[in-house]
Formats: structure tokens, C-alpha cells, sequence
């Protein structure tokens, strides 16, 4: 199977929500080395609160709208617009769709990162969530282009995802908290490019557990 | 760090309830467990809206109040509001002649008022907006659209609110509002860091013996750290910045504000001020309106920050007119 | 510490020198350089006079003006002014009709003032004193004049100040004072020490994680030092001492002062005064009136004062009595 | 000769203002043991300005005049009503005397302490400066009483007043700043009644200088 049933991708949604809730205190740790630590704090408040919400048997769609609405309603500060309207998006990209294949995920995936370059103004570069997002974006739609499977491209994306969060580790902040310390933000991995390598790598783990199951 | 308080993660709400019980005749819930409006029917005016993260006491909440604002977003402690409490606090302000949003120049924020802005509209609300970028630290002259807001917004909101209290259109508040906060300056010097109560530790730190120029209402780095000079010094390098960033000339009228960033004892407080006095009218600039307390804070931040507006006729009137709110009291003359 | 100073042994004229600057409209010098006057031509009334050492602000001279005091009689940092200035502060009052010289209970303002009294007797001045015991902390229920002033000597100035611009005799003025503070109990919890700038280290200390509860305004000895506690528990400790001691009872109304003593943020106190408005309700007794800041300071001192005076028909009318001053304005109703 | 003249004996009160200038540091640093560190500066502050103020060639009442205005005009605090008020009534004591001797001294000490014990409040065993005044005019009185000579009774009142110094060492503080620490005051001396015992000793010495010039 190339595709997969979006109903049944809603039961990632509850997956991602429990991966950020278990990282919370990793994604804190990093927040802390070279911002004001409560990432872990928002992100697992936000989602533990959507978690909350989700509707039984809701699709992948009303899972992102569940997700993205929460995120807006609830959370406030840079994460609420930047996760909040990247979900929303997708899920509006989703169009209703009763089956996601590599083209439409590659089109949700492109409504999601750019909805967050363009509200939260980042460059891939500048130490923030859009060091995974972009080149996870690219590597996709890479794959795709060269007409792999959906499964291969969503193993290419998470790959990609990786080493984008790993390239942060080397850079110098440019946007949010972190840019205070200059050159001394150097050395730590950033903390909204961890749970956004993490929510993509818990995604795609449940596509492929889907595209797998071939249901 | 010890706190008057309960648990940490519960501060805005806990706080809430006190200003609410404290002050039923200038505060007033809403549907939005975020958003506090003022009390009393609405005025039939121009809604005047602001919101911006907690810890900054009395700023936001506290300049509800006739002559001022008719609705804030609350947010966390140092975190922008959510779009839909912004939004709520529109709804809350709206009176049919639709609603100006003044507010700081902070990414969180920025985001929020713009998505805010578009649900307001999809309910049939006009929402114009001005954001206040009075740090001159924050970023060079030809970058003032980079630049904070921080307590500069203060006088924003009183220009604002009292040119909505005259019965001025939207865009007359709107044109006020903006020329208030154009012709706005602000420096701060931090002297310590502050902690956020749910992080439990302070996210940066300043050296005893040393002071930060230009730093930010969070802690934002400012333009230089350097051994903490004597307050008349301190005087110097503010108002030498702010006079010329503007710049104000001889013979400006100028609205002055000298703010606590929290711990700093008021006692300090007046002793800056009698030097920014001092050196303004040195160069023939004269503080016609002139407010010295803890009116825009950091939480416990041990600090102050000077903010300079020069005034025109309208400017003038609007800061003379009568206002009363927990933060700021003008009795008409 | 950094501080916002010059020279450590000048920051009383220094911060002077801004409070004149400031405020010309209610605040005016006299020839004795620490005695400061209400703005404008006398009043015609009985003149109401306090003083205290410095470092309280706005406690003393923030609480000057119309429906407040006339004069106040200036000390260095936590240190009773002279005998000389309180003298001063006697002349600079009176307006034919005797001075009520209403002030705190402290070894050092009791000898002056004592002293001071009899210097103006022979000049032909009548004052009357009443002596601010509200501390609860500070002397067990039968030894209250050993109690120490502390917050509640603003509703103290509030009644009197009110009576005397009412037109009231010095008698009536210093009547009015007495029931006030008799009425009024008060209790405080200290979170950190404070440093006076001349002294430059802190002469007591109070361990991060534990609280003093009954701390004075100058760092004097509370009833017992124990882990910080939660604020809803906090406002119970201050509560119920402060409700047994006078004692309130179910149906009083009361006026309730939530005071900062200079370094918690304003956050913190509302989160307090949620709760002291909360247990007081449940036993029955009504806050009417609700003041909630940093009206009585310890320089940067962390922790906050309760105070609750209970209110007859002459009391609730001269808390609502117009005022204005730097530290309190209240608007007519 | 066994009196002094009370114009000659008003050189005595520029020593007495060198002293507390000179012991300001020691006046300090045992205060900041117990209390808030600053009886020195107080004191110094004081008397430097007193010494300022004082005329040519004044006599003792003049100088205990200007001493006690000063303190009581500029000082505040407790210190000022205390030792103002103690150098105040000292000089009305001296009721214009042109000549001191052991008995006018002995009505002028007495005069002193009774107004620090009516203003101040304190008794002997609170550590205060009250623990070098009442054994100092004590110990003056009895010699005096004993019929010895004008400098006897002045070295037996020194004696007393450094013993009385001395016994503040032991004492648990009633009054004032360092009763805030109880059982802690103990241990250290108080520094008020070190600079009564440097004003005494002071005026002591001064007093008996003369008494030997036989002026
Ligand atoms: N403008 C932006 N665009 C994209 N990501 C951003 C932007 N600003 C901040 N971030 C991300 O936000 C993360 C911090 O999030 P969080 O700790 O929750 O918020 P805060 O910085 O307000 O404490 C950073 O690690 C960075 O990845
Ligand atoms: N009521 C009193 N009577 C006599 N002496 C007193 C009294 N109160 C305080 N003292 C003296 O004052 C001294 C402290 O003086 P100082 O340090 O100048 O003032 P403060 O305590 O205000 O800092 C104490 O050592 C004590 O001897
Ligand atoms: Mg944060
Ligand atoms: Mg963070
Ligand atoms: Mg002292
Ligand atoms: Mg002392």
C-alpha cells in the first residue's frame, strides 16, 4: 500500500501527545541550557490539554484541528501561533481527504512549514524549529520527486528531521531567548527544533505502522 | 526565591481573583477566564484593547479604567497572550465603532494580535492596531520596527484611551496612539535578573557591581554591561540616548515617566528623577507631565527605565484628561 | 546591592530633590531642608503632621496632600527625624487651629517628638499626638503600647487627614485618628532582608525557603521564623491573628491594606489579597474599602503587611473621603 | 586645686569630638556585630558638625551646648534625643558656674543621666549606654561621698564607667536594635555604651589635665 486511511492516522495524534508529554523534562533541559527552560512545560501543557479534547475515532484531520485549536485557544506565547496554525494548516490541507498518499502529505507537510516561516519570520539557520522543518520538508518532497514509496520518504523526512535538529547544535541564535547569549548559545541543540524532530519522527513512525499494517 | 504565592503554575489565575476582589469598580470578568474588561456598561466609544504577558504588575490589567483601556489580554507570566483571548478581549471592548489595539512589539505577540485580529474581523469587528517600539536599545533608528515596546506603551494607552473617551473615531485613536508612541523614547538599566515562578530559576543573571544598559522588560539583553555607575551618571547615559534617538530639541514640552522594574526601592526611583530633570531642562526641554513609581515592572528585576514623549497640543490635552485605573490616577483640572 | 544612588549618606536630599521636581502640584520645600509641605496656600484647618525615617516610600511624605497630610518631618534611612524637624513640620502645619502629629510607636519618634512638642508649646503651637500601635506582632493584646506603627498608619492619616478637612476641631481630628488606629491591626511577613545604602550590608538576614512572620518595618524581630508557606496560608496565619486581636466579629465592615514591603511583585500581593478578601467574607466581615500595593516599603525588602481596621459610620466616611497625594488618591463618590 | 575653670575645661569638648571621629571605625564595627553597623557614623557624623559649630574660646557649658543642639537639630534617630538632650542638660546644669568642682560635676552628671533614663526608658542591664552611665556616676558620687578629692572621684567614675563597658560584654540586649538578636547579643560589647565610656573617659581626662595645670 502507497497510502493510508486518514481515519485510522488519527490515532497518531494521541501518540504525539504522548511523546511530548514524556520528553517534557528533556525539552525543558535543553530550554534551560540557553533559554528560560520551560519549553517541556508549554509544549506537554498544550498538548496535554488537546489530548484531553481528542474525540474517540477522530481522523488525522480532526486530530490536527483538535491539536491546532488547543494549541491557539491555550497557549499563548510563540509556540500557541507557530504549532497552533502549522496543525491547523495541515489539517486544512488534509481537504477532507480520506486517504493520505505521499503527494498529499507532502502537501500538508509544505502547508504546515509554511504557515510557521511565514508567522514566525525564522530562517533555516537562525536555531529554531524551522532547522528541522525545512530540511524534513525538503528531503520528502526530494524522495517523492524521485518517485520513491511514501514509506521511503517519510523514513528520508525523519532522517532529514534528525540531522536538522543535530545542525542546531552548532549554531549561534538568531531568533527568540536564546539569541541573548550570542556566541555562547553555540554548543547546546535547541529546544523547539527537539520537539518539533520529535512530534515529525512520531508521525512518520505511525504512518509507516500504518502503510506496515496496509490498512 | 521566595514568593507570596501558592502554586507556581496557578500565578495569573490566583492573581485574577485578587484583582477582581479587590477592585469591582474599575475591573469586571468576562467570558474569557483571560481577559478582564472594565467595569460598568460599556462606554459606547472606541474600544481601547491591550494585552501582553503577566509579571509586569500593574501593567496591563492595571490601566483599565475610564480614560484608559476597556479591555486586556492576560497571559502567562512573560508570554503573549492567545490569539483567542485577544480576540475575546476585542469582543469585550467592541462597542459597534470598532476597537484599537495597543500593543508591545514582541514576537508572541505580534503573532497573536494578527490572528486575533483575523477572527475578529470573520465577526464583523474592526480592529486597528499600533505597536509600541519605544526601546531604543532594542535596535538602531532605522530599525524601529525591531524595537520593544516597554513602558513607552504606558503613555501610549493614555493618549489612546483619552482620545476614545472624547468620542474620537477609530482612526482618530488610532492616528493618537501612534503619534503618541512616535514620539516616544525608553532605556532601561537592569541591576538584577528576576525568576519566573514556574521556571524557579532566573534564565539570566546580572552581576552585582554591574549593570546592563538597555535591558529588556524579560531580561532581553541590552546595548552594553558595565560596572554600575552612580545614579546621576546612569541619568546621563538614558536621557543622552533617548534625547538623541528622537531627537528632542529645545523647547520640547515632554511627558517623562521614570518606572521601577520591580525591586527597585521608590526612594531610588526619585533620585534618578531629579537628575533627568535636571538634564532636560538643561537642554531646554521641559517634563511637563511627569509620573516616578513602579508603574511598568519585571517582577522582582531590580532596575529602572526613563521614557521621554514629546508633546504637541493634541498629546497634552490627552495626558492631562481625566483617567483612573489601579495603575494611573489624572484628576481633571 | 545596586542601587540607583550617589553619595550613600545623601540619598534622603537626593531623593528630595525628585520628589520636588515631580510633583510641584502637591508637594512644597520649607526652610528646614527635611521638612515638606502640602503644595499651595494653607488650609485654613487643623494641620496634620507625620515623620519617620526614610526608606518607606511613599510612606511618609508620598501621603501629602489634599484630604492627607499638611507636613512631614523627614529622618535618614529608618532613623526618627530630629526634634528640630518635627518642630519644623509643627510650624509648616499650623494654621491657628493646633497640629495633630499622628506617627509611630518607636523609641527614637517618641523621644523626638516628645521633645519637639514642647519646643513648639513655647512658640505658641498646640499639638496633640496620637501613636500608631497597629503591629500585632509586636507586644502581646495587653501591652499594646509597647506595639510598633506600621502599615496601618495610613488609614491613621486617612481618618485624620479626612476629619481635619472636614473641618473638624483638634480634638475631633485627633479623636477621629485614635479610634482608626485602635480599630486597625496589622501583621507582616518578611521574605528577604533590605540593606540601608549607608550601611551597605544587610544587619539581619532571612533564609531563602523560610519566612518571619510578624517582621517589622525595619527588619525588627517577628513572633517566629518558619518554612515559607503558600500564600492562601499565609493570609491564614495574618488573618486570624489580626481578627482575634481586635478582635473583628462577624458583621463589621472593614477597610483592608495589602502592602508590599518593596521588592514582591505586585503579582503577589493580589494573589494574597484574593485570599485575606476570601477568609474575611467567611467570617462574616465585609472589606469596604481595599488598598492593594506598596503603600509602607522596606527599601528592597521582600514580603508583604495585612492590615484590617474596622469601620463605624465616621470611619467609612472618611476613608471615602477625597484624597490626593502621590501615594493614595481616592475620588470622591 | 579642686576645681576647674569652666572657660579652660572647654577645650575639653573639641577632644571629645576628635575621639568619637577617631574611634568612628571601632564605634562601627561593633555595632555591625549586633546591630546595623552604623552608631559610628551617627556618632561621627554628630560630633564632626558640633565641632564645626563650636566658638572660640567657649567655655564647657557653651561646647555641651553646641554639642547638644547639634545632636538634637541634626541627628535624629535615638542617639540624637539621647546625647543631645544628655549634653543639654549637662550645660543647664552648669548654670553659669565659672568654676567646677566635684560637686557641681557631680549635679552635672547626674543631670545627664536622668534625662537619658526619663527619654531613653533604659535601665542598667538592658546594654545600652545606661550600663556605663549609672555605675560611672555611682562610682563618681561615692568617692565623692567618701570626701576624696575632685581627680579621685574622676578616676574612680573612669574605672566604673570602662567596668560598666566591660559588663555590656555579658549581657543579653532588652533595647534597641540588637535585642532582635536575644541570646545571640551576647558575647560582644554594646556600642553605645562604648562611646559613653570614650565621652567619660574623655572628659576625664581633660578634666584632670586642667585639674594638674592647676588653672
Ligand atoms: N520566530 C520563531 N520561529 C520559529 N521558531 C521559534 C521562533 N521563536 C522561537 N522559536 C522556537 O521556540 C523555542 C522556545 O520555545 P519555548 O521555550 O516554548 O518559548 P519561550 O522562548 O517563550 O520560553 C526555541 O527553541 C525556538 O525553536
Ligand atoms: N532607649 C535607649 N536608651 C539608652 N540607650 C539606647 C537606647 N536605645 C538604644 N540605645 C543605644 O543605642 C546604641 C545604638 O546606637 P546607633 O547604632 O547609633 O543607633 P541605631 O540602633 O538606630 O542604629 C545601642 O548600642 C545602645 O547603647
Ligand atoms: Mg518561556
Ligand atoms: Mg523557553
Ligand atoms: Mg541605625
Ligand atoms: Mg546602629
Amino acid at each position: 500500500m502507497n497510502s493510508v486511511s486518514e481515519r485510522a492516522a488519527g490515532s497518531i495524534v494521541p501518540d504525539m501527545v504522548a511523546a511530548i508529554v514524556l520528553e517534557q523534562g528533556f525539552l525543558s533541559e535543553i530550554d534551560g541550557k540557553i533559554g528560560d527552560g520551560d519549553h517541556g512545560i508549554n509544549m506537554s501543557k498544550g498538548f496535554r490539554l488537546a489530548g484531553e479534547r481528542l474525540s474517540d475515532g477522530a481522523g488525522l484531520g480532526q486530530g490536527f484541528t483538535t491539536l491546532g485549536d488547543t494549541l491557539l485557544g491555550d497557549i499563548g506565547g510563540s509556540m500557541g501561533p507557530l504549532y497552533g496554525t502549522f496543525f491547523t494548516e495541515m489539517a486544512d490541507a488534509l481537504n477532507g481527504a480520506e486517504r493520505i498518499d505521499a503527494a498529499r502529505f507532502s502537501a500538508m507537510l509544505r502547508a504546515g512549514v509554511d504557515t510557521v516561516a511565514d508567522i514566525g519570520g525564522a530562517k533555516p539557520g537562525d536555531k529554531t524549529l524551522m532547522d528541522v522543518l525545512v530540511p524534513a520538508q525538503a528531503a520528502f518532497d526530494a524522495a517523492h520527486g524521485r518517485g520513491e514509496e511514501f514509506a521511503a520518504c517519510l523514513t528520508a523526512m525523519t532522517a532529514a528531521a534528525a540531522a536538522g535538529l543535530e545542525s542546531t547544535r552548532d549554531m549561534v541564535a538568531k531568533v527568540g531567548r536564546a539569541s541573548r547569549l550570542g556566541e555562547r548559545s553555540r554548543g547546546t541543540l535547541d529546544a523547539g527544533a527537539a520537539s518539533c524532530n520529535l512530534l515529525l519522527a512520531t508521525l512518520a513512525d505511525g504512518l509507516l505502522r500504518e502503510l506496515g499494517r496496509g490498512a | 526565591m521566595n514568593r507570596v504565592i501558592n502554586d507556581p503554575d496557578q500565578v495569573v489565575e490566583d492573581s485574577l481573583k485578587g484583582y477582581l476582589a479587590a477592585h469591582p469598580d474599575l475591573l469586571a470578568a468576562t467570558e474569557h477566564p483571560r481577559v478582564l474588561r472594565r467595569a460598568g456598561p460599556k462606554s459606547g466609544r472606541v474600544g481601547v484593547v491591550t494585552g501582553g504577558g503577566s509579571g509586569h504588575e500593574p501593567a496591563f490589567l492595571g490601566y483599565i479604567g475610564p480614560g484608559l483601556l476597556d479591555a486586556v489580554a492576560i497571559g502567562e507570566v512573560f508570554a503573549s497572550p492567545t490569539a483567542k483571548s485577544f480576540d475575546a478581549a476585542f469582543a469585550a471592548a467592541d462597542a459597534g465603532q470598532g476597537v484599537a489595539c495597543l500593543y508591545g512589539n514582541y514576537a508572541g505577540d505580534n503573532m497573536n494580535v494578527k490572528m486575533a485580529t483575523r477572527l475578529a474581523a470573520k465577526a464583523g469587528i474592526e480592529v486597528k492596531t499600533v505597536v509600541a517600539n519605544d526601546d531604543v536599545a532594542s535596535a538602531g533608528p532605522h530599525e524601529r520596527d525591531k524595537r520593544r515596546g516597554v513602558a513607552g506603551e504606558i503613555l501610549m494607552w493614555k493618549a489612546g484611551g483619552a482620545r476614545a473617551a472624547e468620542g474620537g473615531t477609530l482612526d482618530e485613536v488610532i492616528a493618537a496612539a501612534q503619534k503618541a508612541i512616535d514620539q516616544t523614547r525608553s532605556l532601561g538599566i537592569g541591576l538584577s535578573a528576576c525568576t519566573i515562578p514556574a521556571a524557579g530559576k532566573p534564565n539570566f543573571s546580572i552581576e552585582d557591581g554591574s549593570m546592563e544598559v538597555g535591558i529588556g522588560h524579560h531580561g532581553e539583553p541590552g546595548i552594553a554591561v558595565m560596572p554600575t555607575k552612580p545614579a546621576a551618571e546612569m541619568a546621563t547615559l538614558m536621557v543622552e540616548r533617548i534625547v538623541e534617538d528622537l531627537p528632542f530639541n529645545r523647547g520640547d514640552d515632554v511627558a517623562v515617566l521614570v518606572s521601577g522594574l520591580g525591586a527597585t526601592p521608590v526612594m531610588e526611583l526619585y533620585i534618578l528623577y531629579a537628575h533627568v530633570d535636571e538634564m532636560l531642562r538643561a537642554r531646554g526641554i521641559t517634563p511637563r507631565h511627569r509620573f516616578v513609581g513602579n508603574y511598568f515592572t519585571s517582577l522582582e528585576m531590580n532596575g529602572v527605565s526613563v521614557t521621554a514623549m514629546r508633546l504637541d497640543a493634541e498629546l497634552d490635552r490627552l495626558m492631562a484628561h481625566p483617567a483612573r485605573s489601579v495603575g494611573l490616577t489624572v484628576l481633571g483640572s
